[in-house]
């Protein structure tokens, strides 16, 4: 018995070792991509990349369509993914009654997840450009991708859900609570952690995806911006930049990696430098609040 | 929003990623010679899914690495969409292999034939099978992506049937990825554009090919492209207008603009532009406004530009 | 009984999915008074508090047969036409594992009200006050009232769950052993709370002590495998308990 | 007061945040009819030309030749081995992880290795391609001098790496959530941080860490420029992972991507490689529901 | 004293960052006796009892100084060099809150063993069967061993889990309030349990029930504060306290 603890104990040391190597792999492939990524991108990255817009000419090709398509197709995939899927995780775990149906819907949310993204794609060209007569849009680019990230955000909801002790709600309930007095007061705030979590690598998948809203239609060679969301006449908001036309980083990546001028596939790389910034500078303040969060919470 | 359309003067472009970069230069200039009073918006969505966008009527020019299919000329008419087939470009192909190989002199379309041909599949695998005197080595094979327009030109050029070919070698959509695939092996062998040669000059070998109606054998540069002298495999790019875009001024000002600019443009992009007189033609054709196809639904190998042009359109 | 009576338990079964554990209890319970609720662990006793306040309604598969009448609505709070929110609106619960919620102290205290829509700050911190002294807390952590309710000791935690069932006034109080995890004196002054409440309140307390339960309470009910055994006066059962098991039971012969 | 749920406010609001809830819920089904319906719609006409017994049992994949084959398993294959490559890579990599994240690493260390770990999902797939193609490949080929230059191989570890902060962010959520006073029930019968990670904490996050695991393998089957890029979109009836392969993904977009004329047969094959697809994740979906309903613990 | 020591402290302060809980606390732990620790509630008994297991190691920010001396060893067992995971071989805790693992109940006894390599199948059923009758819990559970505990009453639980920390036969024992949960008969079992235990192992108990104090112990701590106010033999502390707090404490007149 003496040796077997002795083993456990040395099994355990190991294991913080091997975690540690675990993590730095990933870490290292992260850096390795990132300096890779950095060399080749790194002449690219001025001013002027930012405010041109796509060029024949490789160095005065920019992403200015581009990073503002991104940044407001996120804005619309945010919109939609994060009400619903969150919605749907809690009517999930807090509402619905455990019965067939809702085991249906769990299979059904779960193999949704592994759809490939391009038949989402084929799905919103028949739904939102054809049948909706939104178009070749913004609103329809986004949409796109907040189906995309759906399940995701919904799997991961439902989890940080469900790691919540029932005595918490219990004491809620005594208290004369409604049930979504509980959720607001309790059950959100206790599983932000894991919904954030589910946000961050939804938005961050939706963000690098290219091939949906290739077949949707996003453009590669777009020399103009969408239309102001403010407008100088009454009532001052404009929604006409949700139908206008748009690109986005990944798609331009994606030409200027196939283009077979060296130029070209510079900008590609800092390109993507420019998509994994925003990334992390969009999943910034998600991160900041789940850190906050999650050193709150504690029982 | 056909009225916003109007209003803003957009000029709505997609299809193929081959004729894409053509575009998007005449696009740049357009607009720049415009001071932006016109927007072009150029996408890529592959031939197949430009034309379907086309016919329904959704963009004013189609970008096409091949001449309109019989099934996409049947939807266009099902929808009243009536179009101007314009040639923009050559697109040659180039065969490669790898710089260490030292053994390839040239080739005849034959011995690509008895490489490429269905009957070739997992028989034809060692280079000396094709030439006994060439090393008793395995042979990679590279080659476009087999829902391309490439791939359908090069079968038809060499097997003599479009997309028949054999199935056992590596194929991608993406040119750059089937450089690095040569690049990588010394027994390899693979087609695709000739402007991904251009670029990657130390990475690989370029084939001659002998012309079968000279016996001479021939590299693709832009002068034995342009001089119909490399075949069969160099083949035009299209554009397609629709017909009652073009009664709008910006669309024709566009196409106008594209034609009389491309030989500059084209050789910029590093494609291989065509003789002066077909761009003429090609205006002409359009001033005239003659519509339908010079194809018959279906791709031809070794044509001269100029005869082509001078073809009586077929709409069905 | 000549007494009013605030509630009564008529045949009330009560299972966990097939597992039977109430037991056709049937029950009187008077209005302002203390009614105790002893017996042996495992017998059924948080079960049945539970039902009070529909607490089982949370789970799919437990099952209740019979009734609990509240007066003076004559309103069976069993009945599913009746929603459960109204009925936890007027019956207050302290669990027997003290769960706090993770937050603040002041918050926990705070909740009950604010669900109810009351805001005002000046209010809510009188209330904080007063039902901290009422759980003889607020000498301890009037300082901390901002600091997490899981930082405190699980004695403190235990006041605060009491702290925060008295905050919303309720009609009923359930106690599941308030006292459990208290020292004697802290005990002693939550006892004194429940007497003073009772001029307004009607309680029912679990507990294990039996001091406790023949101190506090009013009427007494013993309890065993899932049955009412014996009910009456609390004087009556501790000083002349017609059953034997209840005998047995408090004179600790038992088992 | 009223005992008998009248029509408050109250319960009006609540009823209305339940129809919303619902409705989310309920757009799972939605996207599900929709991409049941498009593929069921759009291969009927592939079903009508070819036969199901052919489709399922060829070994020949080549649809867009003159003479077509119309056998799907080399995609099966290719599917099959790519995926199962990244798996191996990605569950036991995400998993360790997120023990670490969870049990070992101090806190701080890891409030700041998670969202770099994150950051994998953020790169776009195109750059993981080539990443494959330029990095790994020629790397391996050090070792295993049979590599082909396209394989399976290393896009299937490059998509492991790239799905392992699906697996380690989500499972770590659920180890964190499980309360601190069930681990320290285990710590203090002297069990190790390894032990109780494995006997307490895994089977009590077991529900999370299965969820994380359905989206790893989601995101697997359902991932596409990587092994479009660096897997040689070859057919190959094979198990080798040394050897190049295509899979369902890659097929879908390179056709509905080029210059293949839509309406056509050979236009609609990738619908019918869709509804194969579906019906793989849906059953692993199915199978992978019962598995979790057996093992879910409760606290 | 003349009694051979298993234990003592040493100047102990404990931290919670910067919240000073423990104040420069000595107190021998004598061998094979049980020492009880008293004192009202939120005075730092369960901080206390928790550094002997070192469980306050899990979290950041908690901090000792001072020795806790294991004897015959002579180990200082908060020196950091010292592996925890040692010390909680040894030395087995009993939870103020019951916190059964979401288990089946026997998966719930034997977790120790198995994590001390121990898998027989003949031996563990021995020692769930003699672990459970020691805290009077195998007659209600022996037909429903392999259904979850999170399944059983308040009461149910907390003996669990003193079996629990039976199961692995420790040196020492760490009871928090360890029968706050039960009734007065299952009560009296623990109580005959440990005396029974103390032939073998040392003990440390924190109870608020003056009477269990009085009955089980040989030797009586009182807290107050954060200090040990007075130590000494149980007789002594509760017939002739030397300290004027400690006489108010115990008779109830504190406060
Ligand atoms: N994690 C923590 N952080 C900060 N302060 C704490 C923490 N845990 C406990 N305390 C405080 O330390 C003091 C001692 O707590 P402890 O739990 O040791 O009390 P106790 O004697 O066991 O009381 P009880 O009898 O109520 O269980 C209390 O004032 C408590 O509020
Ligand atoms: N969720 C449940 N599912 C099945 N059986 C349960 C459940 N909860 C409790 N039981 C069983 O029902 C019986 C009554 O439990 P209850 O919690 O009401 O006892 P109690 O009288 O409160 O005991 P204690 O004094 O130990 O808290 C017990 O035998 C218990 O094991
Ligand atoms: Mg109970
Ligand atoms: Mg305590």
């Amino acid at each position: 018995m003496r040796d077997k603890v002795k083993i456990s104990k040395y099994l355990d040391a190991a294991f913080a070792i091997t975690g540690l190597l675990f993590c730095l792999i990933g870490i290292g492939v992260i850096i390795i991509l990132f300096v890779d990524l950095f060399m080749d991108g790194a002449p690219r990255l001025t001013l002027k990349f930012f405010s041109s817009f796509p060029s024949r000419f490789p160095d005065e090709a920019g992403i200015l369509s581009a990073w503002v398509g991104s940044l407001l197709i996120m804005f619309i995939t945010a919109l939609a993914a994060i009400p619903v899927g969150v919605g749907a995780g809690i009517y999930l775990e807090e509402y619905a009654k455990k019965n067939w149906f809702t085991d249906f819907i769990e299979i059904n949310i779960a193999n949704l997840a592994g759809v490939p993204s391009i038949i989402y794609g084929l799905l919103a060209l028949g739904i939102f450009v054809y049948m909706l007569g939104f178009g070749e849009s913004i609103l329809t680019g986004g949409l796109t991708l907040g189906l995309l990230i759906l399940p995701i955000v919904i799997i991961a909801t439902r989890e940080a859900i469900r790691a919540i002790p029932q005595s918490i709600r219990e004491a809620s309930y005594a208290c004369g609570a409604t049930k979504w007095q509980t959720i607001r007061w309790h059950v959100l705030p206790y599983s932000m952690g894991g919904i954030l979590t589910g946000i961050i690598i939804g938005l961050s998948r939706a963000i690098g995806e290219t091939a949906p809203l290739v077949t949707i239609g996003a453009l590669t060679f777009i020399a103009f911006l969408p239309s102001s969301p403010i407008s100088s006449d009454f009532p001052f908001i404009s929604f006409k930049w949700l139908f206008d036309s748009f690109t986005v980083l990944p798609v331009q990546i994606f030409n200027w990696v196939s283009r077979p001028q060296k130029g070209f596939h510079v900008n590609a790389a800092a390109a993507s430098i420019v998509l994994m910034v925003m990334t992390l500078l969009m999943n910034g303040f998600a991160i900041y609040i789940r850190y906050r969060f999650r050193r709150k919470i504690r029982w | 929003s056909t009225k916003a359309i109007a209003e803003e003067k957009i000029i709505k472009i997609d299809g193929s990623s081959t004729v894409y970069p053509v575009t998007e230069a005449v696009g740049e200039e357009f607009q720049k010679f415009k001071k932006g009073a016109i927007k072009v918006t150029v996408g890529i969505s592959g031939t197949g899914g430009g034309f379907k966008k086309f016919c329904r009527g959704e963009t004013d020019i189609s970008n096409a690495s091949r001449p309109i299919l019989k099934s996409e000329m049947e939807l266009c008419q099902q929808n009243g969409i009536e179009y101007i087939e314009l040639p923009v470009a050559y697109d040659g192909l180039a065969v490669m292999v790898n710089p260490k190989n030292n053994w390839v002199d040239k080739m005849t379309v034959e011995e690509l034939k008895k490489i490429w041909e269905p009957a070739a599949q997992g028989k034809i695998t060692r280079w000396n099978q094709i030439r006994p005197e060439w090393p008793d080595a395995p042979l990679k094979l590279f080659g476009a992506g087999v829902d391309s327009g490439t791939f359908d030109y090069f079968t038809e050029a060499i097997v003599g049937k479009a997309k028949s070919s054999r199935g056992d070698y590596t194929s991608s959509e993406d040119d750059n990825v089937l450089v690095q695939g040569i690049a990588g092996d010394k027994y390899s062998l693979g087609y695709f554009g000739v402007a991904y040669y251009e670029e990657n000059k130390d990475k690989l070998k370029l084939v001659p090919i002998v012309n079968p109606k000279t016996g001479k054998a021939v590299i693709p540069t832009m002068e034995n492209v342009m001089d119909g002298s490399y075949q069969p495999l160099s083949r035009p790019i299209f554009i397609y207008v629709n017909f009652k875009s073009a009664e709008r001024p910006e669309v024709k000002e566009f196409v106008e603009f594209y034609l009389k600019n491309a030989a500059k443009l084209v050789k910029e992009v590093k494609y291989i532009p065509l003789p002066a007189k077909a761009y003429e033609l090609a205006l002409e054709r359009f001033s005239k406004r003659k519509k339908g196809t010079m194809f018959g639904g279906h791709q031809e190998v070794g044509l001269k530009i100029e005869d082509l042009l001078k073809r009586e359109e077929k709409t069905k | 009984m000549v007494e009013e009576l605030k509630a009564e338990v008529k045949n009330l079964n009560f299972y966990y999915g097939k597992n039977h554990v109430l037991k056709n209890i049937n029950l009187p319970v008077a209005r302002r008074k203390i009614t105790a609720l002893i017996g042996p662990s495992g017998c059924g006793k948080t079960t049945f508090l539970r039902c009070f306040n529909r607490m089982h309604d949370l789970y799919p598969g437990n099952r209740y047969e019979g009734e609990i009448v509240l007066y003076p609505d004559n309103l069976n709070i069993l009945s599913p036409v009746v929603d459960p929110i109204k009925v936890r609106m007027q019956i207050s619960m302290v669990f027997q594992k003290p769960n706090p919620f993770p937050k603040s102290i002041y918050e926990n205290v705070v909740y009950g009200l604010k669900i109810r829509g009351v805001h005002k700050k000046n209010y809510l911190d009188e209330v904080v006050e007063k039902s901290l002294r009422g759980a003889a807390l607020w000498d301890e952590v009037k300082d901390r009232l901002h600091k997490p309710a899981y930082d405190l000791s699980g004695g403190q935690q235990q006041r605060l769950c009491i702290a925060r069932a008295l905050a919303t006034n309720p009609r009923i109080l359930l106690f599941d052993e308030p006292t459990s995890a208290l020292d004697p004196i802290a005990t002693a002054k939550i006892e004194e709370l429940m007497v003073e409440l009772k001029k307004e309140v009607t309680i029912l307390i679990v507990t294990h002590n039996m001091q406790q339960a023949a101190r506090v309470s009013d009427y007494t009910a013993f309890m065993y495998l899932g049955e009412v055994i014996e009910f009456g006066k609390t004087d009556k059962i501790f000083t002349n308990p017609s059953e034997k098991l209840t005998e047995e039971y408090i004179t600790g012969r038992f088992g | 007061m009223n005992f008998l749920s009248g029509k408050s406010f109250q319960s009006v609001k609540e009823k209305a945040i339940e129809t919303f809830l619902f409705l989310s819920a309920a757009s799972s089904i939605l996207i599900t009819t929709g991409i049941v319906f498009i593929l069921f719609y759009e291969s009927s006409g592939f079903f009508k030309k070819v036969s199901i017994v052919e489709f399922l049992t060829g070994t020949q994949w080549t649809p867009l030749f003159s003479e077509p084959r119309f056998g799907v398993l080399p995609l099966v294959a290719g599917t099959f081995l790519t995926t199962t490559i990244a798996l191996l890579v990605a569950l036991p990599v995400g998993l360790i992880t997120a023990m670490y994240l969870s049990e070992f690493a101090p806190l701080r260390l890891r409030e700041i290795l998670k969202p770099v770990l994150e950051l994998l999902a953020a790169v776009p797939t195109v750059v993981y391609g080539y990443f494959a193609l330029l990095f790994l490949t020629p790397l391996l080929q050090k070792f295993i001098p049979d590599l082909s230059g396209f394989n399976a191989l290393s896009p299937g570890i490059i998509m492991g790496i790239m799905i392992v902060p699906y697996v380690s962010s989500v499972s770590e959520d659920a180890m964190s959530a499980v309360p601190m006073y069930i681990k320290e029930g285990s710590y203090a019968m002297g069990a190790t941080r390894l032990q109780t990670a494995f006997r307490v904490v895994i089977p009590a996050a077991f529900s999370g860490i299965a969820a994380a695991f359905i989206i790893g393998i989601s995101r697997a089957l359902g991932e596409t420029m990587v092994v479009a890029i660096a897997a040689g979109m070859m057919p190959n009836w094979t198990i080798n992972p040394l050897e190049p392969v295509q899979t369902f993904t890659s097929y879908i977009v390179q056709v509905s991507l080029g210059d293949v004329p839509h309406g056509t047969l050979e236009y609609s094959t990738i619908f019918a490689v869709g509804v194969v697809l579906f019906f793989i994740t849906l059953g692993a979906n199915i199978l992978s529901f019962f598995l979790r309903m057996k093992f879910r613990e409760r606290y």
